[in-house]
C-alpha cells in the first residue's frame, strides 16, 4: 500500500494525471502535434541507446534465458489474451483476434512506468530490459492477426511491414545498435541529452498521454463492464506470469517485475498501426478504449506496485 | 491567360492511408498531388493511434477521366472500412494542359 | 460512382473561435468537419495573442438549408467583432447522403 | 444572408517564393490571403533545399479583374523556372463587399 | 546604471534584441509555431514546478502576508489602471477597462526575467513567487472586465473560463502542485529537464518573443504619444508600489523587487484571450500594443533595474 | 585506416546511417518538419555562442592570419569550382556556375562533423573557429553567382539579402555577437541547453539529414559518373588546400584540419536558397545532389579522417 502510494506520487505518474485533469475541467491546453512526436522520437530513441550500452556490457550467455522466456511470452499471451477475450469477453472472432495483438505485444510507456518504479523503490533491475521490449513487441502482433487469418483485408506482410519498419521498432532498435556499437564510453558525450533529461521528457510525454487516456475513459461506458473486468484481469494473469518466468530465467527481481509489467501491457502505438492495415473491420472503439482506457491505468496504479511485491516474493522461493 | 478546366478531387483520409492513397492516385495517371495535415471529426470518432497523427488532405488535379478512375478505385477499396471522405471541384487550372497526362 | 452536390462552407477564424464555430455547426446539424491551421492577412491585422496560435480553416459538408442555417449564425454572432470570413462552394460529394444529417 | 460571387485563387508554391508571391497578389488589389503549409508532389521533384522547409498554399479571393492581373503576374515571373501551380475557383462570399478594394 | 548596463547583456536580454534585430533586418527567421508553443509549456511547468517545491518548503505563517499583499495588489492595480487610462489616456470606457485588465494581471515574462536580474546582481528573492504570480493573474482581469460590464458581448463566465483553465494558468498551478507533492528530493529526477536548461530556454523563448514586439513596437506610431506616456507610467506606478508593500509584507529584498515588477507588468497572453471573448469591441492594438510594445521592454530595460535599486531602498527604511 | 573507422563508430555518424537506413527499409519514421527546423536553430546559434565566447578570449592578433586566408579561400574556391566543374564535370556555364556557388561556400554540418571527429581523436583546435565559418559562407556564393551574371534572372542583390539575412547565417552571427557580449561567465548560465547537450542535438539532426541524403544518393544514376568524380575530387582538392594554408596561418593542427573540411565541403543550406532565387534556370538537380549526395557523405567518411592526418603532416614540416 505505502509502495503504491510511493509509486504514485512521482513527477512522471502525477504528470498523466495532470493530463487527465486538463480534459477534465476542459483546459484548451494542448501539446502541439509535431512536439508529441518529437517527444516519442526522442524517448524511443534514448531506450534504445541505453538498452545497447547495457547489451554491449551483458555477456551473451547471461541473456539467453531472459531472450528465451520473452519470446516464448510472445507466443503464449496473444493465444491465452484470444480465448479470455472470446469467452470471458463474448468479443466477435476478429475483434477478440484484433485485441489479443494489443495484448500480445508491449506498450513502452508502461515498460518505462515499471523501470521507474523500481528505481524508486531502490530495486534492481537488469540493463538489457530494452533489449526484451524489441524482442516482446513483434511476435504477439503476428499470433494476433493470425487468428483473423480469414477476415484479413490488407495482406499480412503490409501489417508486419508495418510493425517492423514502423518508427517505434526502428528507433528503438536503431537506438540499440548504436548504442551497442559505441559503448558507454562514446554514448557519454550525448548523455546529457539522450540519459540525464529522459524523465523529464517522460513526463511530458504522459502529460499528453493523460489527455488521451482521458478521452478514453470516457468511451468505457459504452465498453461495457466485461470488457473493463478483462481490461484487468489480462494485465494481471500475463503480469504474473511474466514475473514468474523471469525468475525462473535467473532474472533481477526488479528485472522480473518488469518483464511482467511488459508482458501485462497491452500496446497502443505499434498495434493498433498494424491491425488497422490488416484487420480494418474490427473495432477500434474495443481494442483501443481497452488498450489505452483500461489496462494502461490499471498497470500503472495496480499492476506494477503488485508485481514489484510479487517478484520479491517469487525471488526469495525460486530465485 | 488560358486556363483548362480540371476536376479537382479532395480527399480526407486517416493518416494511416496516406502513403497508399498517394499510390492509388498516381496509379490512375494523376501527375502530383498536394497534402496537408488537418484535423476533424466525422461519424467515425477513431484513428489507429493518436501516435500517427491526425488526418491528412491530398488534392489533386486531374481529367475527368482519371478522376473517375480514382474515385472508384477509393470507394471499392477504402470507403468501407476507413476514415476517408472525397468531393469533387471543377476548378480552372493554369498552364492545365500539363496535369493531363 | 453516385456523387451527391452538396455545399462545402469555408470558414477562416482567429483561433480564439475556433472551438465555438466547431460547436456552432455541430448545433446546425453538421455531421462532421475538417480544420486545417492556417495563417493569413485580412483587413483586421490583429489577433487575440499570438501564443493563440494563427488562424484555422474549418470547412464542413452540409446540405442548402445547413448551409443556410450555418451562415445566419456566423453572420449574427461573430462577423462584426472577429477576425473571421466565409465561402460557400458546390461540390459534388462521394457517398454524399451520409452528410445529409 | 447574401453572398457575393468572387474568384478564389489557390497558388501552390515552392517556400522560397511564399513572401513574393504574397506581395505580388497585394500589389495587384488582393485585400487579404490565407496560407497553410502543404507538401507535394509534381513534374519537378525538386526544391531549393529541405531546411526551406515544403510548399506553401496561397489563397485569396478576389474579384474577377484582380484575378486576371494576378494570374498574368504569375505567368510572366515564376511559372516558367519555379515549382508554382495555380487555380481558380468560383466562390459564393458572405460579406463579399469587403474583399472588393 | 552599471546595474542596469548589467542586466541588459545576459543572454536572456540580448536573445530579445536579437529577436528584434531579426524583423527589422528583414531576416527570414521563424520559430515553428509548434515550437513556441512547446517552448511556452515548458517554462510555465517548470516555473510552476519550482514554485511547488520551494512552497513545500515555505511554513505557511510565512506565506500568508505576501500572499494578502499580492491579492490586494491584484484588486488595486485594475482600478488604478482604468482611471488612469481614462483620465491620462483619453480611452473609451470598453478600451479603457480591456487595458486595465491587462495592467491587473501579470505578465510570465517579466516576472522570469526580474529573478533573472535579481539572480545577476546577487539579491536573494523568496522561493514562493511563482505562486504569487498563480494569485496575481486572475483577479485582475476579472475587476477589468466588470468595469465593462454594459458593453460586454461574451459572458463574463465564458471569459473566466478562459484564465483559469486557459492552458497558462492551468501548467502554473499543475506544476505547483506536482512540485509541492513531490517535493525536492522527487524533482530532482526531473532537474536535467526542468530546472537545469530553464534559462537556455527561456533565451529562445525571448528570441521568438523579440520578433513579436518589433511587431508590436511599429504599431506604437499609431498608437500616439499618449498611450506610449501612459504604458510607461504604469508599471513604474504599481512597480514602485509592489515593491514597497511588498518590503512591508516581510519579503526578501529580491523578492520585494520581483513583486513590483511583477505589479508592474501587462499580461499579453492570459489577459488578452480573456478580454477577446469578453469583450470584442475592445481594440487589440491599443491593450496588445500597450502591453507587448510599451510596457514589456520599458520594464526589461528600465523598469526591472529600478525596482531592484528602489527594493534596496526600501529594505533599509521598511525591512 | 584505425583513424577512419574510429571516426565512423560514433552517435552522430551512425545515427546519420540510421536514418539513411530508415529510407533504405522504407520505415515511416519521419522527423515533423517544426521539430528538424526547431533542431537547426539550436544548431546555428549553439555554434554561434560558443565561437563568441572563443573570439572574447582570443587576442585579435592571433585571429588576423587565419581570418585573412579564409577570405582568400573563400574567393579561390569558387573560381577553380568553376572551372573544373566546366572541363571536367562537363557543365553548362549556368549549372557550373550554380554549383560553384555552392562549393565556395560551407556546409555548417560538415564543419560540426570534423570539430567532432578532432575532439574523438584528440587532436586540439581553435576556438574561434565558428567565425570562420561565417566569413567562409557568404564570398562564395557571390562569386559563384556572378559567373553566371548574364543569365541571372532574379537581382544579385536580391540573392545576397538571402544569404545574409537567411536564418543560418543570421543565427550564426548572432549567437556570436551574444557570445562574445556575455563572456564565458554568463554564458555558463545557459550551458546546459546550449553546451552540455549540443552533440545529442547534432545526433537528431544527422538522423533527418541521413532520410534527406538518402533521397539525394538516389538521384546519383541520372547524374552520371562525371559529377560523382568530380564530386569526390573538389573537396579533395580544395580539403587539402585549406589543411595547407590553414597551417601556414598559425593555426593548430586539428584547427587546420577543420577549416580543410570547411573549404572542402560545399553548402545545402545557404547556398540553394540563394542560388534558387538568382539563377532559377540552373538545375537543382545536380548542385543539390552534387552537395548532399556526394561531397556531404565522402567528407565524412573520407574526407575528414584524411584531412585530419595531412593536417598532423603539415604541422610536423610546415608547423
Ligand atoms: N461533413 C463533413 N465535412 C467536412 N469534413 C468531414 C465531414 N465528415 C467527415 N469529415 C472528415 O472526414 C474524416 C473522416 O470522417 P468519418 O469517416 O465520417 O469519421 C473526419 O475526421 C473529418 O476530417
Ligand atoms: N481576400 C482574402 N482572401 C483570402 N483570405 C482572406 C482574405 N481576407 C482575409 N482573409 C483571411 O481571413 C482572416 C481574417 O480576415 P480579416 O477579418 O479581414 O482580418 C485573415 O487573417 C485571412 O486569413
Ligand atoms: N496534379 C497536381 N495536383 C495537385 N497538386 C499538384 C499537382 N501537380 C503539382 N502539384 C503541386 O504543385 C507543386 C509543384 O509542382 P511541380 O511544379 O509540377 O513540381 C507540387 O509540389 C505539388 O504540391
Ligand atoms: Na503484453
Ligand atoms: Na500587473
Ligand atoms: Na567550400
Amino acid at each position: 500500500m505505502d509502495l503504491l502510494v510511493q509509486n504514485l506520487i512521482s513527477p512522471v505518474v502525477l504528470a498523466f494525471l495532470l493530463g487527465m485533469a486538463a480534459r477534465w475541467c476542459k483546459s484548451d491546453l494542448e501539446i502541439p502535434d509535431a512536439i508529441y512526436q518529437g517527444l516519442s522520437i526522442y524517448l524511443l530513441f534514448a531506450i534504445g541507446l541505453k538498452g545497447g550500452v547495457a547489451l554491449s556490457q551483458t555477456p551473451m550467455t547471461q541473456l539467453i534465458a531472459p531472450l528465451g522466456v520473452t519470446l516464448a511470452l510472445g507466443i503464449i499471451t496473444p493465444v491465452s489474451a484470444f480465448y479470455i477475450l472470446r469467452s470471458l469477453g463474448k468479443l466477435s472472432k476478429i475483434d477478440a483476434a484484433a485485441t489479443a495483438a494489443h495484448y500480445g505485444s508491449v506498450s513502452a510507456v508502461t515498460f518505462l512506468a515499471a523501470i521507474e518504479a523500481a528505481k524508486v523503490a531502490n530495486i534492481p533491475t537488469d540493463g538489457f530490459l530494452p533489449a526484451l521490449v524489441a524482442v516482446l513487441e513483434v511476435p504477439g502482433i503476428i499470433i494476433g492477426l493470425m487468428f483473423a487469418q480469414q477476415q484479413r483485408a490488407g495482406g499480412l506482410k503490409e501489417a508486419l511491414h508495418e510493425v517492423v519498419a514502423g518508427k517505434s521498432i526502428f528507433l528503438l532498435i536503431g537506438g540499440m545498435v548504436i548504442g551497442a556499437l559505441c559503448g558507454a564510453d562514446k554514448i557519454q558525450a550525448v548523455a546529457p541529452l539522450f540519459i540525464d533529461p529522459f524523465k523529464g521528457v517522460l513526463c511530458l510525454f504522459l502529460l499528453e498521454l493523460g489527455m488521451v487516456a482521458a478521452r478514453r475513459i470516457s468511451d468505457i461506458r459504452s465498453a461495457g463492464w466485461r470488457l473493463v473486468m478483462v481490461g484487468c484481469l489480462l494485465p494481471l494473469v500475463h503480469g504474473l506470469l511474466g514475473t514468474f518466468v523471469g525468475t525462473l530465467a535467473g532474472m533481477t527481481e526488479g528485472g522480473a517485475a518488469v518483464l511482467g509489467a511488459m508482458t501485462g501491457s497491452a500496446s497502443y502505438i505499434a498495434a493498433p498501426a498494424a491491425v488497422r492495415i490488416a484487420l480494418p473491420k474490427a473495432s477500434p472503439g474495443i481494442y483501443l478504449t481497452m488498450a489505452l482506457g483500461i489496462t494502461f491505468p490499471f498497470n500503472l496504479a495496480i499492476g506494477i506496485p503488485l508485481l514489484l511485491a510479487f517478484a520479491k516474493f517469487c525471488g526469495k522461493f525460486f530465485g | 491567360m488560358k486556363v483548362v478546366p480540371l476536376t479537382k478531387i479532395t480527399i480526407i483520409t486517416e493518416n494511416l492511408l496516406r502513403d497508399r492513397i498517394v499510390a492509388l492516385i498516381r496509379k490512375h495517371g494523376a501527375t502530383g498531388y498536394t497534402a496537408t495535415k488537418v484535423e476533424g471529426e466525422g461519424s467515425r470518432g477513431v484513428r489507429a493511434s493518436d501516435w500517427e497523427g491526425r488526418n491528412d488532405r491530398i488534392e489533386t488535379l486531374v481529367s475527368a477521366e482519371v478522376a473517375e478512375a480514382i474515385i472508384e478505385d477509393l470507394n471499392d477499396n477504402y470507403f468501407e472500412d476507413f476514415a476517408v471522405i472525397a468531393w469533387l471541384s471543377e476548378v480552372n487550372v493554369l498552364r492545365g494542359t500539363k496535369f493531363i497526362s
